[in-house]
């Protein structure tokens, strides 16, 4: 177990005894300081009437059972740390050192979080480390750090480090640029190995297989870690990584090992994940809400999905929350405009909800009475009501980056 | 020049809790010269006081005139009359405890705030919690008799994370020590 | 010379050859990727008429001469960086590598760019690291660091890190919590030793001597380093550190060796530094001004100066720039929202320049025709005629921080 | 699926500039799969072409219809049509070059921008420099044909700092490397 090193804070308090004893009188004064008071400090109770008695000792919060309601929201591109909300107060509970180039996992079992990161030694310079720093999700103590080989550095990524389901393995995405994933034993807290995945990114966990991914010749990636050597199998191309692309920060359902995908012109693709994984027809989502389908052609003013992290999940009743704007094809890091609502196993946009202000990451809760969570560049996160749709409030300098909720991915 | 006499008081409240904290050999290393705040009394704080309020000159600074006792989230809860960052009580913390995973510095700057209560003067510790990134939750900075590094323990710009294991600054918290007058 | 080490990026860029030339096709295909357009590129140059023929080569910048017009600004709290802008165009020139817990200290001879700092090996955690960075000031490159001892960690300091006036020696103000300095051979890029000075901080460089800096007892302290030990010595004390005290942010004046001090009322001290400095007594802006004097007396709300950074001295003419705002005792870290422009000589206020945003950091440059950069909350730093007090443009996104430019100090 | 023959282009590239540049080694290293781009000739962009505006679907994004070609240091200048970052020529470098004390990536991500004064579409390289904090100046996000990390080349949220010595992102350079049709 990797730990903190105190050598250096150490080093400042191993100032002899003496030294601040023999100091000249004038200069103790001088770090003792004085106040604009009058009076010395009477460290005995005064003797008021009834007094309220109340004790203040020095102690550190651990967090609460964690609710489905919580957020886990990073801060801007240059800023450390993601920040846990509860949806219900607006109130932050606590803070997950993410730093500047790292990817944060929720273990799906609970019991730990993860960052994924990459560190120098010399905050730019100096040595590259790349590992990842296993956190007590109650304490939010760092308890481990398992070394690994590099990682892609991007921003606003969901997929790139996935955990799998059991919480046992992680995978972690690399670009060197040659495309590869780092497979971490999370069990044993060690690095495993390192499977070449050329052409592909965006990775999907795949039960009792290994991992899915999607690559740029429009075909999803199965790669079994069960033999001696991972093998990779490839689907038919089912979309264009140029001409349609499907954007990368895609909604993964654990529970039925579904993947949705939606593309720029708002086609959405539903994936089975399995040993050989199964990939539904598309449909369009304007068709779904009664409007035409999305074009690729230039001038062509439509709903387009748009954002950074641009749909979210709801699991147990299978709606699609996804952030609309109205452009252009090509306008895909628009922030949305609307929220559509979409039922996925109906194929319907049940509801088209407007923000009064543009957004460009969502994420939904997981339970029986969802929340959403929306934010952009503003650095407030705003919630609402995932059935009624109601703005309920913003909470402010939550931080405009990515948003993960408990058992959404 | 007059003063508190800040080592007499750091010696007395030494002895008086060093049995109630395990953090007595970290005290006695940093000697008693800045305020060492790990297990700290609350002195009667009387809310119900009838006592008229306290007509000093330190009552009226524009702070203390302004100060409230109900909300310690916010800028004015009476006690943070000196304190400059984020506050702990947004961050996950308390008004006197740090949020999970932060680790509160064993020494602080101090001030001297009014409660509106009862009208008097108590000493407050204000101790950073340290370790983690600027919370950036509910930013204040007070000044009420806070001067300049060449008198650090009051002046509330400097990183109060010694003897921490990280000295990155999170979060800062407003300890009542007890009464100024 | 401690350079770069490139240990951890190079290992992203030890696959071997056969890694990427092995890979299957398909995968090739995916990583090689395809465009939008339905031609293949040709590298030739087509036969247009009258080509414009222009050749791209990579190439890094250097700066030009130093002009005495350019700023060293720094970021907020949390970015790191000092960017340098023209301040007769508002360009940005280029960028220094302040890191978030450092010092920027410009040579007074010109030769390098140091940055005082302190560095953790996994930035929040690890070992820490104290050391001096020197840069190139042409190339902005760094050419070596130097380790030293602890310094202190506060934000919007300038006199936490002195240069000597032939630029051969740095002093480090630290905190541990004792009181003490590193004394840097720059000429010899070796740390030399540290120096105790309880109960004092905010140096003063005292040419052939070693170093002054205030007190909290009130005095002045001499620290001279030409013995075999340091001797500290002491001026009676002038000024009381908690009824009224100076800025630690003072301004200095190399040339004549003269500091000058503000205190939170307003009362201006001037001293020469030499092996026995001597203070003046001090005089009131607010009657220079032909005002009443400033009081530390609660309800009473007059001109005050304050601020971060909240005054400039410009050095050939004595003039020196304060930031004033309308307040009571106690506020002094209010923002100025007038500049008072004060002949030192003449001891009187000769201008008061409205601002139309409050502002927290002023610096004004030492040529003859000087402009003065002003900045505070908003990101952005402005640019007015020192002379003509003319608001000449805003630099956006220029950060909030310390403001330097080469001279001042 | 339609697309460019990145491989081919890179090892044509490499032909005929190799002599030209000091880092032929680090090229070969790294394959000619991902565009590589220390050095690259500016291919003639006749400002005056009389040649009638090129009709294509590309042309018509709405970048391209509203892009210039005067001033580099603004988002809507027309090599920037698919650049994300802080502009260099704002940052104390040049549209192709990097701020002192940066250092250019050898690789880049690539984009296909319209010059709006002979309406042909031109294959650009945007190469990051890097080494320093956020430039801060000039924030552009410009996505035309940009798409998603299976395609990491035409990818523009990629920090594409492999192979120099800090991979710290400071901003972003738009280099012309040819014509695209």
């Amino acid at each position: 177990m990797t730990g903190f090193d105190a050598r250096g804070t150490d080093a400042t308090m191993t100032i002899p005894h003496s030294r601040r004893r023999s100091a000249a009188p004038r200069a103790l004064l001088a770090l003792l300081g004085s106040a604009a008071l009058t009076s010395p400090v009477a460290a005995q109770p005064a003797a008021t009437p009834a007094p309220v008695l109340e004790s203040e000792e020095a102690f550190v919060h651990k967090l609460p059972a964690a609710s489905p309601h919580w957020s886990y929201i990073r801060g801007g591109f240059d800023s450390g740390g993601t920040r846990i909300f509860n949806g219900d107060t607006g109130k932050m509970l606590g803070m997950i050192n993410t730093s500047k180039w790292s990817d944060l996992g929720l273990d799906p079992t609970g019991k730990f979080h993860y960052v994924s990161e990459t560190i120098w030694t010399k905050v730019l310079r100096g040595t590259r480390q790349d590992l990842v720093a296993v956190y007590d999700p109650v304490t939010l103590d760092l308890v481990a750090e398992i070394p690994m080989p590099g990682r892609l550095l991007i921003g606003s990524r969901i997929n790139n480090f996935v955990i799998s389901d059991d919480g046992k393995t992680g995978y972690i995405y690399n670009l060197s640029p040659a495309s590869s994933v780092n497979v971490v034993d999370f069990a044993k807290r060690k690095f495993v190995q390192t499977v070449e995945l050329p052409g592909c990114a965006s990775l999907l966990p795949n039960p009792g297989v290994g991992f899915s991914a999607l690559c740029g010749d429009g075909t999803l990636a199965t790669v079994a870690l069960s033999g001696k050597t991972p093998t990779v199998t490839h689907t038919a191309p089912f979309f264009s990584a140029t001409n349609d692309p499907i954007f990368d920060n895609f909604a993964y359902n654990r529970g039925t090992s579904e993947a949705t995908f939606v593309s720029y012109t708002g086609l959405i693709y539903q994936a089975k994940i399995a040993a050989t994984p199964v990939v539904a027809a598309p449909w369009s989502i304007q068709a779904a809400a009664g409007l035409r389908v999305g074009e690729t052609k230039p001038l062509d003013i439509n709903w387009l999905p748009g954002g950074r992290q641009p749909m979210a999940l709801h699991r147990a009743t299978g709606r699609l929350y996804v952030l609309m704007h109205k452009g252009e094809y090509w306008s895909h890091k628009d922030p949305g405009t609307e929220i559509w609502v979409v039922d996925l196993a109906a194929r319907k946009v049940v509801r088209r909800v407007p923000l009064k202000k543009p957004a460009e990451n969502i994420e939904v809760t997981q339970d029986d009475k969802p929340l959403l969570f929306i934010n952009g560049d503003e650095d407030a996160t705003r919630v609402l009501d995932a059935t009624s749709y109601e703005q309920k409030f913003d909470i402010e300098h939550a931080g405009g980056g990515l948003i993960a909720v408990a058992g959404a991915r | 020049m007059t003063g508190f006499d800040f080592d007499g008081f750091g010696e007395k409240l030494l002895r008086k809790f060093a049995g109630r904290t395990s953090r007595r050999s970290m005290l006695t290393r940093l000697g008693a010269t800045i305020v060492a705040a790990p297990v700290f009394p609350l002195l009667p704080v009387s809310r119900a006081n009838a006592a008229k309020p306290e007509r000093s000159a330190e009552a009226k600074t524009g702070f203390a005139r302004n100060a409230q006792t109900k909300d310690d989230t916010k800028c004015d809860y009476w006690r943070y009359c000196a304190i400059d960052g984020f506050l702990c009580s947004c961050c996950g913390g308390g008004v006197s405890s740090c949020p999970p995973g932060a680790e509160p510095s064993p020494v602080s700057w101090v001030g001297t705030c009014i409660n509106p209560d009862d009208g008097k003067a108590y000493l407050m510790a204000y101790r950073d919690c340290c370790g983690k990134p600027s919370c950036g939750q509910c930013n204040c900075d007070n000044t009420d008799r806070e001067t300049q590094l060449y008198v650090p323990q009051l002046n509330n710009d400097v990183i109060w994370c010694f003897g921490t294991k990280s000295m990155e600054y999170h979060c800062s918290t407003g300890v009542l020590v007890g009464k100024a007058q």
